[in-house]
């Protein structure tokens, strides 16, 4: 039953996409319905974001334990109660998503268990689990239903338990002795970083020349030599062909330098990337544009139907959490009155390994590409003080800045923190500062800020803390 | 159309399009900006000058 | 011998202030001259921020170290090596203070290892360790002698060794059963943080009504409480009247509430201040202003004497590391030729406690003070994903917004990491940046970031994750 003028708004999915957009619906004054077919939190709090830096948070603890003498506290590291890291990972999880329920609630949001599929252009079938049908009509429809891991077409993938995704990779029975992780993104390389210090003798399989294509090639290098000085095993331009039991373990064979090798690994994790879950949706029926299931939308995150937008994984494009909610945010509000474009040119992408990674807008060989006059400011993190007390000073600052105006293009940070100084870095490009904005920013001492300041000051060839060449 | 101002009475433009317009020799007092809260963008200074009468 | 052309300039002093403005001036074309009569670094690596910052840096481990249970992670706490941690500290003190040595050579900066004193306006007399005196002449001077710990007129303090100030309690021969520390600024909080957790058992003292009189009241108060259920004694309107020895320990007669109390501590920090370190300077003699040894500058940095400027905690107002060095890049620009301004307005405060606290611009209390009409955007971090995982949640930030225009006029930060997210937002403050730009801002997942932007949702009472009143 519509109440007298209020839009009625359908969210299809419960993750950081749906959720958001939900509460911003409601904000905005909207009757708002969430249908989620499992759990409210979606990828990102039941098997993606969360459960990896909870388990990577352990992970990193244990590393620390065991160079805690030479900071002068003595301990001794009795080993992993791997059934209490997983509890820790479920408690921190089940906590925030009774957090997003009690979030419906205070904002009078409705929220629906089924699976929504698309009857007509504004009217959503929803199957309850009990096989219940029920169809409901809306004013506006906001599609945010997600991906789910891509299962590659390599023989012996779908026969072998051993080969998991990475939401098996996050429930593993035990750690295992070794693993075998199909993929060099982002997913595939927190998950080596966090297995990798539980002990587990790890290899990366890559396809493509490099590692986490997004981000910095310079410092990607720098970070794939600190994972190798681990003992983390990488291959890049190296193709898996096929996988096979071998034993209790499982063998993969892998072409790499034009001969296979064969490896042989306890478990076996397939991080090949991801595809949107749409097929329950009906989109072709109703003619909601898309390609293969990605759904195609404007800078308003409208569809091609009217009154449908859709955010998120399920596009398709830049698959990380933070993108979908800022998607989210902008299609409730176009949805409820206003007219507001999104704009990704802030979106940072983090990579939670060791130390943390992290950049935000063009990357040097992406200004390259767009033919854009650059200029680089670099800084290496051993001259920074704060680095220096908690990481050894392992790292680098990289600024990328426009030759004309000066402006922030980019910035690139390997090092301690690096996710949360991303910050600064994110609002100098959306603010379109320059880097004597930067520059005129007192930044505090001692923190790892400085070094952010002091590689903005190294593209002007003036930084303090190391020769200007 | 009128610029937004900043609390400290200075027109609310971004640092590149201050320079973009200097550049261009672009009067950014009378253009409307599009960034966040009306602030004056790059784009707007390009798009400025675009249209402004040669 | 004076270069053709080349500007000469003396610095007095090698802390973060006068090595600073040293590089600076070299960069610029300047022939320089550093005097130094005890360390390069000054207070700041020898006995200030980094020391401070390394013996935390281990007191957290440890705390971590006694956390790690619950986090899957078996460690048994065997104790504290405290040579190492001595030896760690100087370890990171000592590569600091050769990398500024470093620093000199590669900037051509003449280093001279002696007492500064004015012989003219315009001539130095440099006082070496074997007694030699010599006079040099110079085209710029910029004063850099910092500061030193106050001694206050508290009858028993000078005659008992047990009582020390900063530098003695960095460099104590094992860690005390008890510590009496006497002022609740940054300087005692930090040391009361980092040897309460190494398990003495610490009583803090202060006259004033408030800890930390430049941070945020409120999360102060929080701050407070936290120390408090951490077994940290604090009593505030409380004076110290006395100290007397009592056995092997000392006895504090302390003024709290009318009364007069005896506490008994094995160690006593004094923290009361810190007094400019210009007497050798003979500043009246050759007429440069100053109040009680306090310098006084103008904007550019200048003294009321020409080609004489002068900066850092030698002034005897912000007595903070990046404000010296900030003023001193400042006076060497103008000393060489440039007219440029020292803006205060971004500058950071951080003090290093559990969790981290850091603020930039206004605080409530002072918006209030100067009657600017504001309003307050909160954000507990118990609803910020990452610090529920990194500290359990503990913390909260809160932005102060103009009411009018909606700048960013302060913001405060109690939470892991507020060290380095107060850079953001000494960047919004420094480009007069409103909420608006902080929300068009997309802040990565999971990060404390998230949090920053949240704050800043809260002002407008449009925050996702918490009900908004
Ligand atoms: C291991 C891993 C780690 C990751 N780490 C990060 C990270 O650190 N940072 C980051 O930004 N991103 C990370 N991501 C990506 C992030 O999880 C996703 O980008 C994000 O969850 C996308 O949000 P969404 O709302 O678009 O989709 P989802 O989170 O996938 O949510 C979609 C929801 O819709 C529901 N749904 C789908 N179809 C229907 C239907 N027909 N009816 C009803 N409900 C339906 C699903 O059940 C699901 O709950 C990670 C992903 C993984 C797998
Ligand atoms: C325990 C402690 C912790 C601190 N923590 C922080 C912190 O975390 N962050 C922060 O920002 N600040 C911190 N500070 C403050 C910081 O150390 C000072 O603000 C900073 O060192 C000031 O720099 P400066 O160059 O002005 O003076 P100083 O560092 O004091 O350097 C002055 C130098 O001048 C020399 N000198 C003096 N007179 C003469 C003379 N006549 N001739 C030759 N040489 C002379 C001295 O020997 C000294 O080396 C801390 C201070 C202490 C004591």
């Amino acid at each position: 039953p519509k109440k007298e003028g209020k839009t009625t708004v359908a969210i299809i999915g419960g993750g950081p996409g749906g959720y958001v957009a939900a509460i911003r619906a409601a904000q905005l004054g909207g009757e708002v319905t969430l249908i989620e077919k499992n759990k409210l939190g979606g990828t990102c709090l039941n098997v993606g974001c969360i459960p990896t830096k909870v388990l990577l948070h352990s992970a990193e603890a244990l590393a620390e334990a065991k160079e805690m003498a030479q900071l002068g506290i003595n301990v001794e590291v009795k080993g992993i109660d791997w059934s209490k890291v997983q509890a820790k990972k479920s408690a921190v999880t089940n906590q925030l998503v009774s957090g997003v329920s009690g979030l419906m609630k205070a904002n009078k949001i409705k929220v629906i268990e089924g699976v929504a599929s698309f009857a007509s252009k504004d009217t959503l079938t929803v199957t309850k689990k009990d096989g219940s049908k029920e169809n409901l009509t809306f004013d506006k429809i906001i599609i945010a239903a997600g991906s789910v891991p891509a299962v590659p077409p390599i023989p012996g993938v779908k026969e072998n338990a051993s080969c998991v995704d990475s939401t098996g990779a996050l429930s593993f029975e035990a750690v295992p002795k070794s693993l075998l992780v199909i993929g060099g993104g982002v997913i595939g390389i927190e998950l080596a970083t966090a297995y990798s210090r539980f002990g587990t003798e790890v290899t990366v399989v890559e396809a493509m020349s490099k590692l986490l294509p997004m981000m910095d090639g310079e410092l990607t290098a720098q970070l794939r030599k600190m994972m190798e000085a681990r003992g983390i095993k990488i291959m890049t331009d190296a193709k898996v062909q096929s996988v096979e039991a071998s034993g209790t373990a499982t063998k993969v064979n892998v072409e790499v330098g034009g001969k296979v090798e064969a490896f042989t690994a306890e478990k076996v994790l397939v991080a090949v990337g991801r595809r949107t879950d749409t097929e329950a949706l009906n989109l072709d029926a109703v003619g909601i544009a898309n390609d293969r299931g990605r759904i195609s939308v404007n800078d308003k995150m409208e569809t091609n139907v009217a009154n449908v937008y859709a955010i998120g994984d399920c596009l398709g494009k830049v698959m990380l959490a933070h993108v979908a909610s800022a998607q989210g945010e902008i299609a409730a509000e176009n949805a409820l009155g206003e007219d507001v474009l999104y704009d990704g040119a802030t979106n940072p992408s983090c990579v939670y390994t060791d130390p943390e990674f992290a950049g935000v807008g063009l990357t040097e060989e992406k200004a390259k590409e767009l033919g854009i006059g650059f200029k680089v400011g670099k800084f290496p993190l051993m001259a920074n003080g704060k680095a220096l007390i908690m990481n050894g000073g392992v790292g680098m600052i990289k600024f990328i800045i426009g030759e004309e105006y000066k402006e922030v293009l980019g910035v690139h940070i390997l090092g301690p923190r690096a996710t949360d100084l991303i910050g600064e870095c994110a609002l100098a490009v959306g603010m379109e500062a320059t880097v004597e904005d930067i520059i005129a920013t007192i930044h505090a001492h001692p923190t790892v800020t400085e070094a952010v300041r002091e590689a903005a000051l190294a593209a002007e060839k003036r930084a303090i803390h190391i020769p200007n060449k | 159309a009128a610029p937004i101002v900043t609390a400290n009475g200075r027109i609310k433009i971004s640092p590149l399009a201050r320079k973009t317009a200097a550049k261009m020799g672009v009067d950014y007092s009378s253009v409307k900006g599009s960034g966040p809260a009306g602030r004056i963008v790059q784009k707007d200074i390009l798009a400025a000058a675009q249209n402004a009468p040669v």
